[in-house]
């Protein structure tokens, strides 16, 4: 009950804010700021109230469902685990901020804005919690809509264009899924009678031979489009740069992770024999996606763009990860969905904010600015350095967890992944470079921070040293639901047990030669 | 029998050719005239005298003279004349001319390809035509009849000169 | 009495109707367009007229009453169009009236 | 006592939080109480722990301290866990004492930049990151410190940000480093696969068990472990790097690039030497890299004009005669070098930074000169420093240092004599420029005003580390002088102790006094070719080849040159090319197509009629036409 609560409560607010935007623009920020606040007090409250999920029984802290279309199998049916629950705390978490950068930027429409911000919000619970594949793909829908508005009314100078780009890729890929979604439902209802969209129903399901792969490949588009991996990232810098700064947080800290999300959820779960072979592939796509962003970053002018690139890079080590299969990496992705949500979220803010001041998001324009601005320059530095995987920051857990998983599936591509991690430290120290060192070019004048911008960046530095330095909480959350999704993983090809236990306990004379083919060595030669 | 059927059926055409390469308005509705009545002679021929009257009385009078009225409202000079000459130039004809008479080649040989038969010599008379036209035609005639309801209630809204364009976005057109 | 092959009625029909079809495309006057129109809807005619005298059944002229009662209707309707494209664009020329090209 | 180690990393860190979050709140005076303070708090913390280390005796040699459980997955569970030994012993002796006292300088050498408790922030941070390098009990919280020192060591070389070059130079370490770094990730990655651990000790110990000598998988990860030591510590081919470096403050480069961060590749080796030890490839490997990078630098040093420039040459040719001792096995040679380096190189680059202050920032030695009666305490400490690196017999601590890694490396079962030879002519090479410097610097006539004396902050520091460069070196003295062997005794639980060749070792003293020649000799050639006859000088620049071999040296091997057109360029020019994301434009020119038809389409709308009917007629006859085929 209460996780339908978390969505119809935003999706509420968002009404009410819009009809306060009548009368008073204030009414509407603050009811937004609310109703996202409740929402995340609520999540913090499920999270203190479930202390352990050890309950062997089932890892689902709690689960609701009711009929919706009971002839079709179609059930409201939401469900809340380690996974969701991390997921929904980085929602509201970055709504939140996203409702705060927005407090002095949106002054058209603001009542209309934030209703959009608040129903992005519930669509991106809803993906987070259903466990239903039509509520799913409805909610994918519905997070959709939104964020087509958000970037079209109050983007930048190429909004319109960036609105339709973005919503014709995931619109597109998203009836892809969608076919796929009905393919398996009618599959599923073939071989066992039971027409149902129940994600706990499907599960398992077998698939007439060479079915399996294209249904597979429809959920990947959708996910892919979204997370987004290249060739299919066009859509991402576009949308980031032209978005108004909240909505370009939420683009990068959310939306994309609803694609990692998915993967994880529903490919690897449904699919793994089609995901197995596949593996390589994607796998491939991500080094390349990591490699390619992180060049691109490189050459951007417009400040907001070279992010979005950052994101296409980070979002690689995802991929890579979601396909090596182990519980490093599964780990190592959760840990990359939550600290690149903070550190790319936090960095376009940190552009927002820049743009506020100076009208531009031409690095070309900037430079120079340390002296005048210090403390959004130690900002700046803490998430150019969490870009960049610095350890001691939450991203160098998620690298180096999703590296070490990927390892141990495929040693070509970890190295060039990890070369990616040079190309991050070119890109991450030219923002700095250009934007807070070297001669100031302009002769505007810059405020530094003001209270309310401190009260923003703050919390995002304290996120990410925490999920660099104390991580376990976020692990230990996230350890049933991992193991779950690699459970329903039948024949994998690496085994999940550690190395260790087989070098540490027994170790006989030629454990040289048998650690020589173990794979890895010779994948080097 | 057969010789009168074939002199109409060239007077059909030869008329008929001459009403689309005419300029003048005027007289190419006078050679459709006579195209009309080459064409009552054929179905004369082909024992159908009830049909041959309803050609002459509705096509080549009524029809006629409902265009020539037309004709005769609308003023028409020698200039239309003139431009009607320029329209008609041989580099805007031949193209679908030639791909037309390619479809009466096809046509041609559709007809000829399949057996010969002759046309039976017996009429069909008025009032078998009547017994179908109301036996089991009857709802096509009823049809008909709202269809020229339609026409005369259509033709009378349409022709009337407005002085007021009702749509608003076409005011400006209006003066 | 006759014995006139079916065929040749057909090909007077279907020469009929090509010479008003040549006529619709190339001419630009509108009410030629409609005179050729009137010559393809009697050539029509025809081909049911020879078709009833060829299988001696009355439905052949049943069918040309009712394409005749057609054209006249779609004559009376043509002509006030004629009027109103008239009185609006001031031309007879049925390419003046291309507002709502693509 | 021990309680207190995580005192030891924790403290600069906590200072550098406070200067962080104060910013430029805090006064000059507060900010040096809080930088320099927390570092000699930390200091006296370690002086306790070494104290109680020495006199715990050899029973139990080794602190361990968990401050938490880093993360835990699957198995893979790093602590931020701590790990005292004989060898970081050492090191955060070297890290809190020669840090304490280069701090103390600072405060006088900063005390007119803006940028003060941005700047010693900045120190404290990397001093907190070094000691964690040095204290970590796996390799990936060593990871975090060794990460951090980069990021310190970015953000101290482009301490004056406003000079575009010195933003280029901080970049070209950091990413330099990096490119290291990642090999040295690769092979922790590799280590856990085959250890499912990255303990260090837990790894020391099954190493040997696990693998046979020359395995193939201790070969890989001990190259790329060397993947990350020879970047970071500037050896080849990764050494370009450190010469610009000396962009930064020169306290920077005299803590960062010369005393401490440069030796943790030193370090980083030594730790993981059972590995090492497996791979004979990799160690000779080691020495040979050592080697060549000993005669690659040093003979850049030879032809610097700026004074930073030839002791940031010199400092990657002593790191390469410790890589050539630890490649030689010699393993406590290497790091009593590591010690007696960083006394006198921090005292060179401590002396210098007096001297370019003193001169109002001029940094090229050929517009100095004279000094030694100008500056007469610098002229004394820097004179003592240059003769330790010199390597000056007996009296330095440089010559026994430089003299047991010689003799290892010749007499040490992985020695050879082409190693002692390469060794030794680095060693007249090092005196050369030694000398070369401090003759062009302190005689000859005054060029630059002397702007302002060092005050008592800057020379106290000197003077202590001068004492330190002298004496340093009588706590190991040769078998056949002295015999003193405390500092490998001290190491020898930690470090495995190296055998000298049986039948050379009665004749070490012959070798000796070669080096003892070799050194005084370089010193002389210099003081012929500086001092006595500048003509011979003027001879040398007119002979075309050696002024282009000059020029080349100069250049540094010409390395700059090659890694731009290798790598940089080519990366510039695919991002610069690809700016605009050729696959965005195969979306574009489907979005293009998509509105060329419909253009295309919308044209045969064309709103006349017959045209229409044309169509109707073409569709006709196709289809009669089809149907009428066969």
């Amino acid at each position: 009950m209460i996780l339908a609560l978390l969505i119809v409560l935003l999706m509420v607010g968002g009404i009410l804010a819009w009809v306060a935007g009548r009368f008073n623009a204030n009414f509407s920020r603050w009811i937004a700021l609310l109703t996202t606040l409740a929402s995340f007090l609520l999540t913090i409250s499920l999270w203190l109230n479930n202390p352990t999920t050890t309950v062997k029984a089932t890892n689902w802290m709690m689960r609701y469902e009711v009929p919706w279309v009971p002839q079709w199998g179609v059930s409201f049916s939401l469900a809340l685990d380690g996974l969701s629950l991390l997921m929904l705390l980085l929602t509201f978490f970055l709504g939140l901020l996203a409702i705060l950068v927005s407090w002095r930027e949106i002054k058209t429409k603001v009542g209309f804005f934030h209703f959009n911000i608040l129903w992005v919000l519930a669509g991106i619970s809803g993906v987070f919690l259903t466990m239903d594949l039509f509520l799913f793909y409805f909610f994918w829908e519905v997070m959709l809509i939104p964020m087509y508005f958000l970037i079209g009314i109050w983007g930048h100078a190429n909004r319109m264009y960036a609105a339709y780009k973005f919503f014709i890729f995931t619109q597109a890929s998203g009836l892809l899924m969608l076919l796929s979604i009905l393919g398996l439902y009618f599959i599923h209802g073939a071989n066992t009678g039971t027409y149902t969209f129940n994600y706990f129903d499907l599960l398992g399901t077998t698939f007439p031979p060479n079915i399996g792969p294209w249904l597979m490949a429809g959920f990947l588009m959708a996910f892919l489009v979204k997370l987004p991996v290249v060739p299919f990232h066009s859509w991402l810098p576009d949308a980031h740069s032209e978005a108004p700064t909240a909505g370009s947080v939420i683009l990068a800290g959310l939306l994309l992770k609803t694609g990692a999300y998915g993967l994880l959820r529903f490919v690897i779960p449904l699919f793994p024999d089609a995901a197995q072979s596949f593996a390589p592939w994607a796998m491939l796509l991500g080094v390349v996606g990591i490699l390619y962003g992180a060049i691109l970053a490189f050459s951007q002018t417009d400040l907001k763009r070279l992010i979005a690139y950052t994101s296409v890079s980070h979002m690689g080590f995802v991929i890579l990860g979601v396909f090596s299969f182990n519980e490093w990496a599964f780990q190592g992705v959760v840990m990359q969905m939550i600290t690149h949500g903070i550190s790319t979220g936090a960095l376009f803010i940190m552009a927002g904010f820049l743009y506020e001041r100076l009208h531009t998001r031409d690095i070309r324009q900037m430079g120079g600015f340390w002296p005048a601005i210090p403390k959004m320059g130690v900002f700046a530095l803490v998430f150019a350095m969490a870009s960049l995987g610095l350890p001691g920051l939450g991203n160098f857990i998620a690298e180096f967890l999703t590296l070490v998983g990927s390892w141990q599936a495929n040693n070509l591509l970890t190295i060039f992944a990890t070369i990616g991690l040079v190309a991050a430290t070119v890109y991450s120290l030219r923002i700095l470079q250009k934007v807070f060192l070297g001669k100031n070019k302009t002769e505007h004048p810059l405020t530094d921070f003001s209270f309310r911008e401190v009260l923003i960046a703050l919390p995002l530095v304290l996120a990410i040293l925490w999920l660099g330095l104390y991580p376990q909480p976020v692990l230990d959350r996230a350890k049933p639901s991992v193991d779950e999704q690699l459970e329903a993983y039948k024949k994998p090809t690496i085994k999940p047990e550690t190395p260790a236990q087989v070098t540490m306990q027994t170790l006989p004379a030629d454990t040289v030669s048998l650690l020589n083919t173990k794979g890895g060595i010779h994948a080097l030669k | 029998m057969e010789l009168t059927f074939y002199l109409a059926a060239a007077v059909a055409i030869i008329a008929t050719i001459l009403v689309v390469t005419q300029y003048n308005l005027i007289h190419a509705l006078l050679y459709l005239v006579v195209s009309f009545m080459a064409i009552a002679v054929v179905f004369f021929t082909l024992g159908a005298p009830f049909m041959a009257a309803l050609e002459i009385i509705i096509y080549a009078g009524a029809i006629v003279v409902l265009i020539i009225f037309v004709i005769m409202m609308l003023n028409l000079t020698h200039e239309d004349v003139q431009h009607e000459k320029e329209w008609l130039k041989p580099s805007v004809w031949i193209g679908p001319a030639v791909l037309s008479l390619i479809l009466l080649a096809e046509l041609a040989y559709i007809f000829m390809a399949s057996e010969t038969s002759a046309v039976a010599t017996q009429p069909v008379e008025a009032k078998a035509v009547g017994m179908a036209l109301f036996g089991p035609y009857i709802l096509g005639v009823e049809l008909s009849g709202m269809l020229l309801m339609a026409g005369i209630v259509g033709a009378y809204h349409l022709g009337r000169q407005k002085k007021k364009i009702v749509h608003r976005f076409l005011e400006r057109t209006e003066a | 009495m006759n014995t006139i092959p079916m065929e040749q009625g057909l090909l007077l029909a279907g020469i009929l109707f090509i010479i008003g079809l040549i006529s619709v495309l190339i001419r630009r006057n509108i009410i030629f367009m409609l005179i050729s129109v009137e010559i393809m809807l009697n050539a029509a005619g025809l081909a049911f007229i020879v078709a009833g005298a060829r299988w001696i059944q009355p439905e052949g002229q049943v069918m040309f009453i009712f394409i005749i009662t057609m054209a006249a209707a779609e004559v009376s309707v043509g002509l006030a169009l004629i009027l109103q494209l008239y009185h609006n664009l001031k031309t007879l020329d049925s390419d003046a009236a291309n507002v709502m090209n693509g | 006592m021990e309680n207190l180690l995580w005192l030891v990393p924790a403290l600069p860190f906590a200072g550098a939080l406070i200067l962080i979050l104060t910013g430029t709140r805090l006064s000059r005076a507060l900010v040096s109480v809080v930088g320099v303070g927390s570092l000699g708090v930390s200091a006296l913390i370690t002086l306790i722990l070494g104290s109680q280390f020495l006199s715990s005796g050899p029973t139990e040699p080794v602190y361990h301290q968990v401050v938490w459980q880093w993360f835990s997955v699957a198995g893979f569970s790093p602590g931020i866990a701590f790990h005292l030994d004989a060898l970081s012993m050492v090191f955060i002796f070297v890290i809190t004492f020669v840090g304490f006292l280069i701090h103390l300088y600072s405060t006088a050498y900063m005390a007119d930049d803006d940028g003060f408790a941005r700047f010693f922030a900045y120190m404290n941070l990397f001093v907190g990151s070094m000691l964690v390098l040095v204290l970590a009990d796996n390799l990936l919280l060593l990871y975090l410190g060794w990460e951090g020192v980069g990021l310190c060591s970015y953000l101290l070389i482009g301490f004056w940000y406003k000079e575009p070059a010195n933003g280029y130079a901080a970049r070209k370490a950091f990413i330099i480093t990096r490119v290291g770094d990642t090999a040295m990730a690769i092979g922790l990655f590799m280590l856990f696969q085959l250890f499912g651990t990255l303990h260090i000790q837990t790894i020391a110990a099954e190493a040997p068990q696990t693998w046979a000598v020359g395995s193939q998988a201790a070969v890989i990860i001990s190259f790329l472990l060397l993947g990350g030591a020879v970047g970071k510590s500037g050896q080849l081919p990764l050494q370009t790097w450190l010469p610009d470096a000396m962009a930064g403050p020169t306290p920077v480069s005299a803590l960062i690039h010369a005393a401490t961060m440069v030796t943790a590749g030193v370090y980083l080796i030594t730790r993981m030497h059972v590995i090492f030890e497996l791979a004979p490839v990799a160690m000779l490997t080691v020495a040979i890299i050592g080697a060549i990078t000993l005669l690659l630098a040093g003979c850049a040093a030879l032809t610097q004009s700026d004074l930073k420039r030839v002791l940031a040459y010199s400092t990657i040719s002593q790191i390469g005669y410790m890589f050539l001792a630890l490649g030689v096995g010699a393993w406590s040679a290497g790091i009593f070098h590591f010690m007696i380096h960083a006394f006198f190189k921090a005292l060179l680059f401590l002396s210098a930074g007096a001297i370019i202050i003193s001169l109002h920032h001029e940094q090229n030695m050929f517009r100095m000169g004279g000094l030694h009666k100008l500056l007469p305490a610098v002229f004394w400490t820097f004179l003592i420093g240059s003769a330790s690196l010199a390597a000056l017999p007996l009296i330095t601590a440089g010559f026994y240092s430089k003299d047991q890694i010689l003799w290892y490396a010749l007499a040490g079962e992985r020695g050879n004599t082409w190693l002692y030879a390469a060794g030794l002519a680095g060693a007249f090479i090092t005196s050369i420029y030694t000398f070369r410097m401090v003759f062009i610097t302190f005689y000859g006539d005054p060029k630059t005003h002397v702007a302002h004396p060092p005050g008592p902050i800057i020379t106290v520091p000197l003077i202590i580390l001068a004492v330190l460069s002298l004496v340093g070196g009588f706590i190991e003295l040769p078998h056949n002088f002295g015999h003193v062997v405390l500092f490998s005794d001290f190491l020898t639980p930690m470090l495995p102790a190296i055998h000298a060749n049986e039948a050379i070792v009665n004749s070490e003293w012959m070798f000796q006094l070669v080096a003892a020649v070799v050194s005084l000799s370089g010193v002389y050639l210099a003081y012929v070719f500086y001092l006595q006859k500048p003509a011979l000088q003027t001879n040398l620049e007119q002979s075309g080849l050696a002024m282009a071999i000059h020029r080349f040296w100069y250049s540094g091997w010409g390395f700059d040159k090659l890694y731009d057109t290798l790598f940089v360029r080519p990366f510039v020019f695919l991002a610069t090319v690809n700016k605009n994301d050729f696959i965005d434009k195969i979306y574009a020119a489907l979005a293009a197509l998509a509105r060329g038809l419909n253009q295309g389409l919308a044209r045969t709308q064309s709103g006349i009629l017959r045209w229409y009917m044309m169509g109707v007629v073409v569709g006709a006859l196709l289809i009669i036409t089809l149907s009428l085929l066969p």
